[in-house]
């Protein structure tokens, strides 16, 4: 695995879109041709060497390519757009759309990273260890088609609208999260360790959510059906077990009605 | 002598009233009279005669003074300040006509700019929840002929679009509405007692900030399933019945405003309120229709759609069309910081945006083109006042339901003024030859 | 006006017979002419194929429902978009493509003229507005009438004039083209839920059939002489043994003669074909009974259809059947956009992907090449893929590909994941037909301009004719080695004239041209009881005064080409 | 004159269209009669009463986005105690809540604020008050 290093020198007036930082784009390039690769600044096309110091060259294939991001990157957008494989390791904060996507490999954010981080993401591993933004695992607007696979760990907290339209994969959140999980979701799985506020699991078709802190207001489509003992990454808990959105469409397996599932810890 | 213009289309809201007479001197140059339109329209054409009008450019010096200008040096600022800016937002559009909106995305194409209307703070959220679930909607007119069951949720059009009512949805004797108001039930969902609700047969006065547990509590009582006692601050048995009523009608119709749009869940709001009404078609026939605000604001819609494929909120900055509200809604990019000039036309964002984000555009390189004195023109750097849309020049327009209807020109702007298209053309071949020369 | 001509090109131009030869093609003030003057611009054909400029007969490519399908599909843009580029205004959308995009990618394939397929009256000012924003191609619309409550009240006592005098009033106030028929009476019926699923089923409350609706169109467009004939969406599309319906719908037209002075030899056009030519009683038993209908329509002279092929992609359906949409909507659950129109019509919209891993969506595929592969009469029956319904337009060229080479069938045959369905469920893998570029130049060219009443200004290239004219790099005296290039020719054409302006060379847009809105001014008596019908419809049950409908002012259609017809008589 | 004591009162805020709003914006935002149509805030007779305020005493609206000074009306489409509405315009955007969840909408409607009797302190013009906000003459 090679090492690339890029370290924000000259910061952008305004924000700076960088989909060009990811291990496919960097692949078999040069320290020097990646300083080359174009990164945009509102109507204007720059070069990643303009803003950023470049050290080291990239692995043949984005597997074998890591990249680590330095300095303030908090007004740079999609840092890992659309990964394949590989590393990217952001030291900081940063914007819009990190890992937006993402199909595999592993992206780290030390800091935070705001709304859309991970949208549609189909493989791989986003760790967040500060706070994730809103749309977090979101599908693009418009689109059905959401989350279909990958894992999401938010070490803080995540914002609302997290895995709208989800289809598969895995969110996994320590601390708190805002309004709205899962809607319209028809598969997958979120971990919710701390609070939620409402609205949670609207319009679930199909998907499992799990709350071990408070959820304020129930969707008035959830309906309690028993008690379960339920172990979370080795954690044993019993949780109440509701199935839900009652108001929403089913599908049917063996005449049985599948329904979403919500358990929260008693 | 005076003369009557009739079959005149009303610039206010998205009502779009096409039946106003007015009259006017036999030059063709006073407006003296309007018939037919309410009371906020019949202000409109009034005022655009008050003889304190501002019809000349002006640039805001540093003492707070203005300084009159030529439109000739407005459209040299404009064109310099846009041909300059790395990420310029061209916003409002609702309050002008679709022939300078389109000229207006000529030059937004060449400025590779954000683009935006203002469903940005009124029915954006709509769109978005059309984009995620789709919308079963209908005409006015199919209202008018054959709605029994209508719902206004989160509106008020008894303040906000006055003569809805009376036009279409509850007291018109349509084809199969020969008794007008009598062959209709009217359910109001609202968190105060409105006007709007004083005239209902049911009045929710729900939760604020509650309406997607409401909706959703009506689609599970659809489904016959349980439900907890009280949803949103209305016990079960009132939100069974409501459902029930909806049910057994033949034409319903839900139209919702601002309430959901801009409360708490926003989209979301409404996406589950489409959801109800494409449940309510497996049981009868049922439509949906936000109650759009400007006048023109869906033809600023339909213009992007159709020229750059995005309602509202696009980003050219790329040199092609994107769009996600949250990244590329003028709100969000004001507050955050992403712009370097404001470009403001057919509406005021000064008055009708958060504080937060009315002083970014203070502190940008801004011009803004509005007949009318506003907040917006007060902050900033260059006023152009233009020709009243609607009153003072046509053009084509949407109404909420999309119909397309093409505005009358009743009388002559002031000596010397222009149009928002004639000024939007200048710039735009102005701002031609700078990229030509750059 | 500059002049050209095109050199030892192998033209291939129906209207004069011409099937190949090399031949040169001249142009002069924007009409084909016999010999150009010396100072012609000469472009080199040589080894290349020269036709017409196509002729799209029935596309839903402007207006309220295809705008909504923009609006609410943002995903349809999604990594899309293309910059502005010398001529070119931005563009996006696969499925559903901006207007700009709509005119450059038409005419980089060689196209010309289209049709959109489907006008609701009311909103006709917003389908004129996108048809003036799509640069190059000359455009009509048709407006629908087979909902409308004028026309069900004069047909259900059969009052033919008053029908005629309501449409020649309606295509004026509208600036139509021809007489569009969908789902008729079914749509009126979806205005309470409902639907009309035969041609005898009674429409809710209007007390008259389909069947007399049709019927009844057909006389009116023939008292007037209309340059196109009824064009028809019929009862039942897109069901499992809809073609018996299909057959009763045709079998309307038994009996009438085409009366008018464009060449126009049929009375109904049935369009996309493919949606209404299913066998089975639900989706397990699907199959074929494209035969059944190409028989009919072989045997049947006063009787065109285009085919309406899938093409395999994902796209967003969009029709004025608005109980079809919702019917589809809840098969696979995408979201739905519908939109009643008072007294007229209706439209539905929900998104579609053809998988080639789903069955259904392979014999849909094999059902729209029978159609063409069975056509007798290259004449009367034209290529279209409904678009964006059975697949967008662009695709036209892979439709060719597939239509010209059996080779490129059975490739996607056996790609299929049912390769045996659709082997078991339709004739295709018994059909070894190769469309030829003769056969594709009647079908897409020379064909559609006849049975628009076209043919005297475009689909050929005879002198006197508009210079619209594609250049493809095709050379018939080479064997075709892969049916890739097939496909690569059609996408991309090597020069495309519009009008005798010079549009695309080597795939590229170098001119906007100036684009047509053609329409059709039919001019009947005064007929003073329609015109008080009318008035008292708009004062009573219109949303809109009859002042601001009629009112279609310059600026929305710039450069009209109205098509006189004279019905006083 | 009645003894009556002041009090600050939590309610929920509402911003959105009324129709004299509607016909002053029209009217033209520079006038006073502007101000008199949205630089108010509508409470319920029982808040009024809570805050022991007269009607149309001038009141400091606060929120954690701003504060400002309007006039407090009673509402005249209540009952809605515990709820408060100020038409839309600057006088509420200076205190709701800016948050759009990334939707692009701010959040007009469901702003908590409270509110104090402000009986001395002016209600600015709409111009007036975005122009002093912005620190722009």
């Amino acid at each position: 695995m090679e090492t690339v290093t890029i370290t924000m020198k000259n910061p952008p007036a305004l924000y700076l879109e960088a989909d060009n930082v990811s291990p496919d784009a960097f692949a078999g390039k040069t320290a020097a041709q990646i300083a080359e690769l174009h990164v945009y600044e509102g109507n204007t096309t720059g070069t990643l060497g303009k803003y950023f110091d470049v050290n080291g060259n990239a692995g043949a294939t984005a597997a074998e390519t890591k990249i680590v991001v330095k300095g303030d990157v908090k007004k740079v957008k999609y840092l890992g757009f659309k990964m394949s494989a590989g590393e990217v390791v952001v030291e900081g904060s940063t914007d819009l759309y990190a890992g937006a996507w993402m199909t595999g490999g592993k992206m780290t954010v030390k800091g935070n990273a705001e709304a859309f981080a991970a949208t549609a993401m189909k493989g791989g591993e986003l760790v967040i260890e500060g706070n994730a933004g809103n749309y977090l695992g979101a599908a693009y607007r418009g689109d059905w088609r959401g989350m279909k696979g990958g894992k999401i760990l938010v070490k803080g907290n995540a914002g609302s609208d997290l895995g709208m339209y989800m289809l598969g994969g895995e969110i996994v959140v320590n601390g708190n999260v805002d309004v709205h999980v899962m809607t319209h979701a028809e598969g997958g799985r979120t971990v919710i360790k701390g609070n939620v506020n409402s609205k949670v699991g609207g319009q679930l078709v199909e998907g499992t959510i799990i709350i071990f802190g408070t959820l304020d207001v129930m969707m008035p489509g959830y309906k309690y059906v028993d008690d379960v003992e339920l172990e979370i990454d080795g954690a044993k808990a019993t949780f109440a077990h509701f199935i839900g959105d009652t108001g929403e469409r089913h599908k049917k397996k063996k005449g049985q009605v599948i329904y979403g599932n919500l358990y929260k810890k008693i | 002598m005076t003369k009557t213009v009739t079959d005149v289309i009303c610039p206010f809201c998205g009502t779009l009233c096409d039946d106003l007479e007015v009259v006017v001197s036999d030059d063709g140059k006073q407006l003296l009279e309007v018939y037919n339109a309410c009371v906020i329209g019949t202000e409109k054409f009034l005022h655009s005669q008050s003889k304190d009008r501002v019809t000349r450019p002006r640039l805001h010096q540093p003492d707070g003074t203005w300084k009159e200008i030529s439109y000739d040096d407005a459209v040299e600022y404009t064109a310099q300040m846009l041909a300059k800016a790395k990420k310029p937002l061209m916003y409002g559009w609702s309050s002008t006509n679709c022939e300078a909106q389109s000229v207006g995305n000529e030059i937004a194409e060449m400025a590779r700019a954000c683009c935006d209307n203002t469903a940005a703070v009124c029915h954006g959220t709509t769109l978005i929840a059309v984009q995620d679930i789709g919308i079963p909607s209908c005409t006015l007119g199919e209202i008018k002929n054959r709605a029994d069951r209508i719902i206004f949720w989160g509106c008020n059009p008894a303040h906000a679009h006055p003569r809805h009512m009376s036009r279409y949805s509850i007291f018109p004797r349509g084809f199969f509405t020969g008794k007008g108001q009598m062959s209709r039930k009217m359910v109001v969902v609202d968190p105060r007692v409105t006007d709007t609700a004083k005239m209902a047969d049911v009045h929710l006065q729900i939760e604020q900030g509650r309406d997607y547990e409401l909706l959703n509590a009506l689609r599970v009582a659809l489904n016959n399933e349980w439900l907890p006692d009280v949803v949103a601050g209305i016990p079960k048995e009132k939100i069974r019945e409501v459902a029930d009523m909806m049910k057994s009608g033949r034409f319903g119709i839900i139209f919702f405003g601002m309430g959901v749009t801009q409360s708490l869940s926003k989209n979301h709001n409404i996406d589950e309120a489409i959801a109800l009404t494409k449940h309510l078609n497996e049981f009868t026939k049922f439509s949906i229709m936000p109650m759009r605000g400007h006048y023109n604001v869906t033809g600023s819609g339909e213009v992007f759609a159709w020229q750059f494929g995005f309602p509202y909120s696009v980003d050219l900055t790329r040199g092609f069309a994107r769009y996600n509200p949250g990244d590329t809604s003028s709100v969000d990019l004001l507050i955050r910081g992403e712009l370097d000039a404001m470009f403001t036309i057919g509406s005021d964002p000064g008055a009708h945006f958060p504080i937060s984000a009315v002083k970014h555009i203070a502190n940008l390189p801004s011009v803004c083109i509005d007949p009318h004195l506003t907040p917006t023109s007060g902050v900033s750097k260059l006023h152009v006042p233009v020709a009243f849309n609607g009153v003072e020049t046509g053009g084509n327009c949407y109404r909420m339901d999309n119909v397309p209807i093409d505005c009358r020109k009743v009388v002559e702007p002031p000596e010397g003024m222009l149009t928002d298209e004639q000024f939007l053309i200048k710039v735009r071949d102005r701002l031609k030859q700078l990229k030509g020369a750059a | 006006m500059s002049e050209y001509v095109i050199k030892n090109g192998h033209v291939f131009d129906p209207v004069q017979g011409i099937k190949g030869d090399k031949a040169d093609v001249a142009i002069k003030d924007g009409k084909i002419v016999t010999n150009a003057g010396p100072g012609a611009k000469v472009i080199d054909a040589t080894g290349k194929t020269v036709m017409a400029g196509a002729v799209e007969i029935h596309a839903h490519i402007a207006g309220p429902k295809v705008n909504l399908g923009r609006i609410y599909r943002p995903e349809d843009k999604l990594f899309t978009c293309t910059p502005t580029r010398g001529m070119e205004r931005m563009g996006g959308g696969n499925s559903i493509p901006t207007t700009f995009k709509t005119g450059y990618e038409y005419a980089k394939m060689g196209y010309t003229t289209a049709m959109e397929a489907a006008m609701p009256p009311l909103f006709s000012r917003h389908v004129h507005e996108e048809i003036r924003d799509t640069p190059i191609i000359d455009e009509g619309a048709f407006p629908v009438f087979g909902n409308n409550w004028f026309v069900m009240e004069y047909l259900k006592n059969h009052e033919i004039e008053n029908t005629a005098a309501y449409c020649a009033w309606l295509l004026r106030a509208t600036k139509g083209y021809a007489i569009k028929v969908v789902n008729p009476g079914g749509t009126e019926a979806w205005a309470w839920g409902l639907n009309c699923l035969s041609i005898n089923d009674p429409v809710p409350y209007f007390d008259i059939t389909p069947a007399e609706i049709v019927k009844g169109l057909i006389e009116a467009n023939e008292y007037l002489g209309l340059p196109h004939s009824m064009h028809i969406h019929p009862n039942n599309l897109g069901n499992p043994g809809n073609y018996t319906t299909t057959l009763d719908t045709l079998k309307l037209a038994e009996g009438f003669q085409a009366k008018n002075k464009f060449g126009r030899e049929q009375v109904m056009h049935l369009t996309h074909t493919q949606f209404h030519s299913y066998g089975g009683t639900n989706w397990g038993d699907f199959e074929s009974k494209a035969k059944e209908v190409m028989d009919y329509v072989n045997a049947n002279k006063n009787i065109t259809v285009d085919t309406g092929n899938v093409t395999l992609d994902e796209t967003t359906t969009m029709t004025a059947d608005g109980p079809f949409e919702h019917h589809l909507t809840e098969l696979n659950h995408l979201k739905w956009a519908n939109c009643d129109v008072e007294l007229e019509t209706c439209a539905g919209i929900v998104p579609y992907i053809y998988s080639p891993s789903i069955s259904v969506c392979a014999i849909q595929w094999a059902i729209g090449l029978e159609l063409a592969l069975m056509a007798k009469d290259p004449m009367r029956c034209f290529i279209t893929t409904d678009h964006p319904n059975a697949g967008p337009f662009t695709r036209y060229p892979r439709v060719m590909k597939w239509l010209m080479s059996a080779k490129a069938r059975e490739a996607q045959i056996n790609a299929f994941k049912h390769k045996d369905k659709v082997l078991s469920q339709t004739s295709l893998g018994t059909l070894d037909r190769e469309i030829s570029l003769y056969e594709l130049a009647q079908m897409t060219r020379a064909g559609p301009a006849k049975s628009l009443g076209l043919a005297s200004i475009c689909g050929g290239l005879k002198p006197g004719m508009d210079a619209d004219i594609a250049i493809y790099n095709i050379n018939p005296d080479m064997p075709i080695a892969n049916p890739e290039d097939i496909e690569k020719a059609f996408t991309r054409a090597a020069c495309v004239f519009k009008s005798g302006v010079e549009v695309v060379r080597d795939g590229e847009i170098v001119s906007n041209g100036h684009k047509r809105t053609l329409w059709v001014n039919a001019k009947v008596k005064e007929n003073p009881q329609v015109m008080r019908d009318i008035n008292e419809k708009f004062l009573k049950y219109y949303s809109v005064t009859q002042a601001n409908y009629e009112a279609l002012g310059h600026h929305f259609v710039p450069n009209p080409y109205a098509i006189e017809v004279d019905a006083v008589q | 004159m009645e003894e009556y004591t002041v009090a600050t009162i939590q309610v929920n805020l509402i911003s959105g269209r009324s129709i004299q709003q509607g016909v002053a914006i029209e009217g033209g935002k520079e006038k006073p009669a502007y101000r008199t149509a949205a630089g108010i805030i509508e409470l319920d007779p029982s808040d009024l009463k809570k805050l022991g305020a007269w009607k149309s005493t001038n009141v400091r609206v606060t929120s954690d986005y701003g504060n400002v000074v309007v006039k407090a009306i009673e509402t005249t489409q209540g009952p809605h105690p515990g709820l408060a509405f100020i038409p839309m315009g600057p006088w509420a955007n200076t205190i709701i809540n800016p948050n759009t969840y990334s939707t692009g909408m701010p959040t007009f409607k469901g702003t908590p604020v409270k509110v104090d009797v402000a009986i001395n302190e002016p209600v600015l013009l709409g111009i007036e008050l975005v122009q002093k906000s912005c620190g722009v003459k």
